[in-house]
């Protein structure tokens, strides 16, 4: 009568009671008053960076059709308050923590992960590896499979928290820094980080975002995330969290058929801040429609005849 | 704060480019303050994919109904004209730091240019209440453009409006008339919402003669409850220029810590 | 009193009356009871491979939030029926004539452009680079610098028509393969072809389209074809066609803001057949309401302050 | 073939999976004939970015009132649905090949399944004016889906209806019906829409008894036009099998050259 289809997912030695977790960026305590935290399958607050950071001018986002660009620019408080503070606050929920982090620096990315291989509370760490960095003139380390293999390696050595690398679509094989992650130590990989995008006000010809550039994100940019999970997901066997453009349950099972075993969700956020809860609900009705006993049994169980 | 539901009272044109709405939040519990917004799903059509921030222009503590004043700027404020009496209007509020008056009864003086009236009049409606009377300079491009000007009268204040048009809004004038009011009024506090260059003029006479002042500012949000840091802009505080959240840390600022060059 | 705008641009030596065309593959003699032909700036047929090709399998298309997805796979009647109806079907217009031409090899796009070079109502070339090829593992040749230098160099030598680029958008760095193209001797290059796509019915779970894979298209690719544009116009004085997301009046200027000389259209001409005409008449607003008055000024004057 | 907007004058339920839409087409000149289809801008939200195909249901030449009958199945027949009567329908057509009939008076056989019967009907309704019957097998899932059985009979169809619900619509059972229909009233051609099993058998039948037979096809388009071959399909011509346009060298193709596998 009760029967209930079985959500849960394992992303490396991380049990998720079902596959929705926040899009880092996209996720904070202030949006306790409109969702259940302890239903989520984990959660994963913003980007965290080693030192204190003001992050760009503005305007930070804009909206354009089907999504948003946004170029926040890691505003960041710094590790000390991450751990004092934001930690703390999440550690009263019963759900994975995954901390994601960004560097301007390899050595930054290691530092950030050996403070937090300390804390018990932090069940994973999420490598923002996809936002352009100083060192190599604004391009991002995980538009290249080089630098991705030699960030992750050296994360590798001084944490054995899971690592999941979160890949940049802005690549012509995504294969490649795939598979350059996962040689290099990586437990998981997030596919993927926003898209290069820009606009432009024609009545001002100024751009739309102060920073010129940003990421786009939102339901415009799911037929790009699909087709990546599909790519990243036939050469490597690691566990895929989708990343882009999930506004409902439709589109998580969409990038669950096509490999990915987790999904964050981030835009829908805005639209809805009990998005989450809704699209775990639908995926449920889903399965029950569908008679799927569990999700697990459809990650990458697209139908290719 | 929630997500509410709310039924659409009325959808109305003010003038060619503003329009008035009205919705029943008799399922909010909590008090709305005047500078807090409501952040607003204008249509579920993917080209708005985002929610617009409307201040509370108008809100009847008894009724529970609440009133927006909106200018007809993009595709969002186009789509919410297009609704109607009766339909439901998807909003998350209140949000917000409210304005704060410093104690005392002496009159307040706002300034206001444009839409920016319309955070600015919640506080007009709320003062009469407080033993206080508002004094407010409202400044526009044209006469027709003289917003709530009606309505303000209408709450007790006394209205003086200035228009690019009828040359009464440049700074210099705008200041001269606002050196006279503090004086003649006795004004303790000033408020303003709307324009850069009213703001300075604000700022500088709020210094020169030691009045509190408070500034709504604006910015491009995406969550609006302060968790994605979309809305952060300049503000200076005791440590220097920080980056603050509009959405949570403000709309409301004091006007000192405005950075308005 | 009738002033009108000048809305004259040059690619290359062609001169043409107005920044808009049609994106290939998107328009065909069929539109004519919608739009008056001789008001475009100019006509691109449909791509045209040397043999006869019958097409990918159905379902060739699928509509995704804000675009579509398509593999045609460039169903062709060959050469021979193009240069006996296809051309001479649009020698009646007085509007310069832009050949598209696609192949699995090198020498089929070199051969393609020796037999059209020896027509003279042909008034330029478009290398449709940006297609998957036979050779090299499903990698279209515009995914790659050295492929795509290669090409154009080798079509170079077999024609005096201008040679119009048009790139790939799924790569790293497009500033790497407008320079090879630049450097092959391109004379213009068209920013660019569909985002590589994918998308999945839930019900069936099968993919959305028969080929798998195809070309994103429509509005929702408008913010990364802008970026793509700026990249492309920093790195070379070439003239650029934008293509991608083009609905309005108002988007043409972005992407001539951003720095496009033209513009292609192709699946607003789906939404509405005579799109092309309002997109034009909505420049000349755009100019008269901005006292603008000739297009060509506003190219890639995007206000960086 | 125009680019109409056409005023909608009902659209209404006709059970909880169908409607039915008519629509004023004074505004077209030339004829409307059986088999031809309307590309339809379901919505202006850009989710339902591309038109989506509708046949002729029904047409009156005098009033040239146009309607379709459609299925509720994705997101733009969601939003046809919403359609009110005054509003505009923004609709390309007529478009495609239509039915034709071999020379004589004699009677027409047509076997239709599901949503199959919207494009036979207006064929249903077109032969007596020919002075000739159309004879109609409709099949259908459920007795609740028996489309447009009331308007083939008020057409002068003589109409035998199948379901899966009441058993009677296996291939074996719709194949013996439609030898005796073949048989007992002369037919000379028959008409298919909706299913390929269907369609294999009507070929089969035509076959062995010789019959004149035309299929109406449908594939997913962009253009409708014939410019942009998205909806491409096979055909079987005499050099081999061929990818041809549906929207422009059919939707209606003789039965024999399908490829039903
Ligand atoms: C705290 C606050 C209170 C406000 N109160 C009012 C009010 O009471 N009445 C009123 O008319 N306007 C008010 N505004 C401005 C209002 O939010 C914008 O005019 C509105 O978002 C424009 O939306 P649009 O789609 O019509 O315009 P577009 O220009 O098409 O909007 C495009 C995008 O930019 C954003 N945007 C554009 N202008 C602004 C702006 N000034 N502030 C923030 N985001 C903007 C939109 O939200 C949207 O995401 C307020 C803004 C803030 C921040
Ligand atoms: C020539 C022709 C005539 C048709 N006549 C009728 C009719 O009279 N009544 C009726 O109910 N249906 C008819 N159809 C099918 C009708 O076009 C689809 O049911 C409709 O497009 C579904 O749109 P949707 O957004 O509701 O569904 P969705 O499944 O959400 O559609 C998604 C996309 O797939 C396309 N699509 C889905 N199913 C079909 C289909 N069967 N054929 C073509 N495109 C499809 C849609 O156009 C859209 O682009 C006809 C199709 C063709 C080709
Ligand atoms: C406002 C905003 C801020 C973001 N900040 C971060 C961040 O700090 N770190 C990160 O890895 N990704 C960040 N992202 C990317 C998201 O985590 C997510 O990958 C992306 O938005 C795609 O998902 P969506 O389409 O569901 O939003 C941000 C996205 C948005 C919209
Ligand atoms: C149905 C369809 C067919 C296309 N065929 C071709 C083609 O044959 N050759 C080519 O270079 N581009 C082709 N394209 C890509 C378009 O020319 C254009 O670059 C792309 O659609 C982006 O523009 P848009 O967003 O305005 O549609 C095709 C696009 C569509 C939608
Ligand atoms: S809008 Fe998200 S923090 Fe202010
Ligand atoms: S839909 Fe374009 S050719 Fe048929």
């Amino acid at each position: 009568m009760t029967w209930r289809p079985d959500l849960s997912v394992k992303i490396s030695k991380l049990m998720l009671k079902n596959p929705i977790m926040p899009a880092s960026g996209t996720f904070g305590t202030e949006m306790s008053p409109f969702i259940d935290f302890n239903r989520l399958g984990a959660i994963v607050p913003k980007s965290i960076t080693l030192n204190e950071r003001s992050g760009n001018k503005g305007p930070r986002i804009c909206e354009v059709e089907g999504g948003m660009i946004n170029s926040i620019g890691i505003q960041s408080k710094g590790i000390d308050y991450y751990t004092e503070h934001i930690i703390p606050d999440f550690a009263k929920y019963d759900v994975p923590l995954i901390a994601s982090i960004s560097g301007d620096t390899i050595d930054e990315f290691a530092i950030l992960a050996e403070r937090l291989t300390g804390i018990d509370r932090v069940a994973g760490l999420e490598l923002n590896i996809s936002c352009p960095n100083l060192r190599n003139n604004g391009i991002a380390f995980g538009m290249d499979e080089k630098t991705t293999n030699e960030l992750i390696r050296t994360v590798r050595q001084v944490t054995d928290k899971p690592l999941i690398a979160k890949l940049s679509p802005n690549v012509t094989h995504i294969q490649d820094t795939a598979l350059a992650a996962e040689k290099g130590g990586a437990d998981a990989l997030t596919v993927a980080n926003t898209f290069l995008a820009m606009a432009i006000d024609t009545e001002t010809r100024k751009p739309k975002i102060g920073n010129l550039m940003g990421g786009f994100s939102g339901p415009a940019v799911k037929p790009l995330i699909i087709r990546l999970i599909f790519q990243v997901h036939q050469v490597t066997s690691l566990p895929i969290i989708g990343s882009g453009g999930a506004m409902t349950g439709q589109d998580v099972i969409e990038m669950i058929l096509a490999g990915a075993s987790a999904v964050q969700v981030g835009t829908a956020n805005f639209m809805k801040p009990a998005a989450m809860l809704d699209i775990i609900d639908e995926i449920a009705d889903y399965m029950m429609r569908h008679h799927i006993d569990k999700i697990a049994d459809l990650i990458g169980k697209i139908d290719l005849e | 704060m929630k997500n509410l539901h709310s039924e659409i009272l009325f959808n109305r044109p003010v003038n060619d480019r503003y329009w008035k709405m009205a919705v029943d939040v008799t399922a909010l519990e909590e008090s709305v303050r005047p500078g807090q917004f409501f952040h607003i799903q204008c249509s579920d059509d993917w080209r708005n994919l985002l929610r617009r921030p409307f201040s509370v222009y108008k809100f009847d503590r008894r009724t529970r109904i609440l009133e927006f004043l909106y200018l007809i700027k993009g595709s969002g404020t186009q789509a919410l004209m297009k609704k109607r009496p009766g339909e439901m209007l998807d909003m998350i509020g209140p949000l917000g730091k409210p304005f704060s008056l410093p104690a005392g009864d002496a009159s307040i003086l706002l300034a206001a240019r444009g839409v920016g009236v319309a955070t600015l009049h919640a506080l007009a409606q709320a003062v009469p209440a407080e033993g206080r009377r508002a004094i407010a300079i409202v400044s526009a491009q044209k006469r027709d453009d003289l917003l709530a000007v009606d309505d303000l009268r209408q709450s007790g204040a006394q209205v003086y409006a200035v228009t690019d048009e009828d040359g009464t809004s440049t700074m210099d004038q705008v200041g001269k008339l606002a050196e006279m009011l503090i004086e003649d009024y006795g004004i303790s506090a000033v408020y303003t919402c709307g324009s850069k260059r009213l703001a300075k003029l604000m700022q500088n006479l709020a210094t020169i003669h030691n009045l509190y002042a408070e500034i709504a500012m604006e910015a491009h949000m995406a969550c609006g409850l302060g968790d994605c840091y979309a809305c952060a802009c300049p503000i200076r505080k005791e440590k220097g220029i920080e980056a603050v959240r509009i959405c949570s840390e403000g709309p409301v600022f004091p006007l000192r810590q405005a950075v308005l060059s």
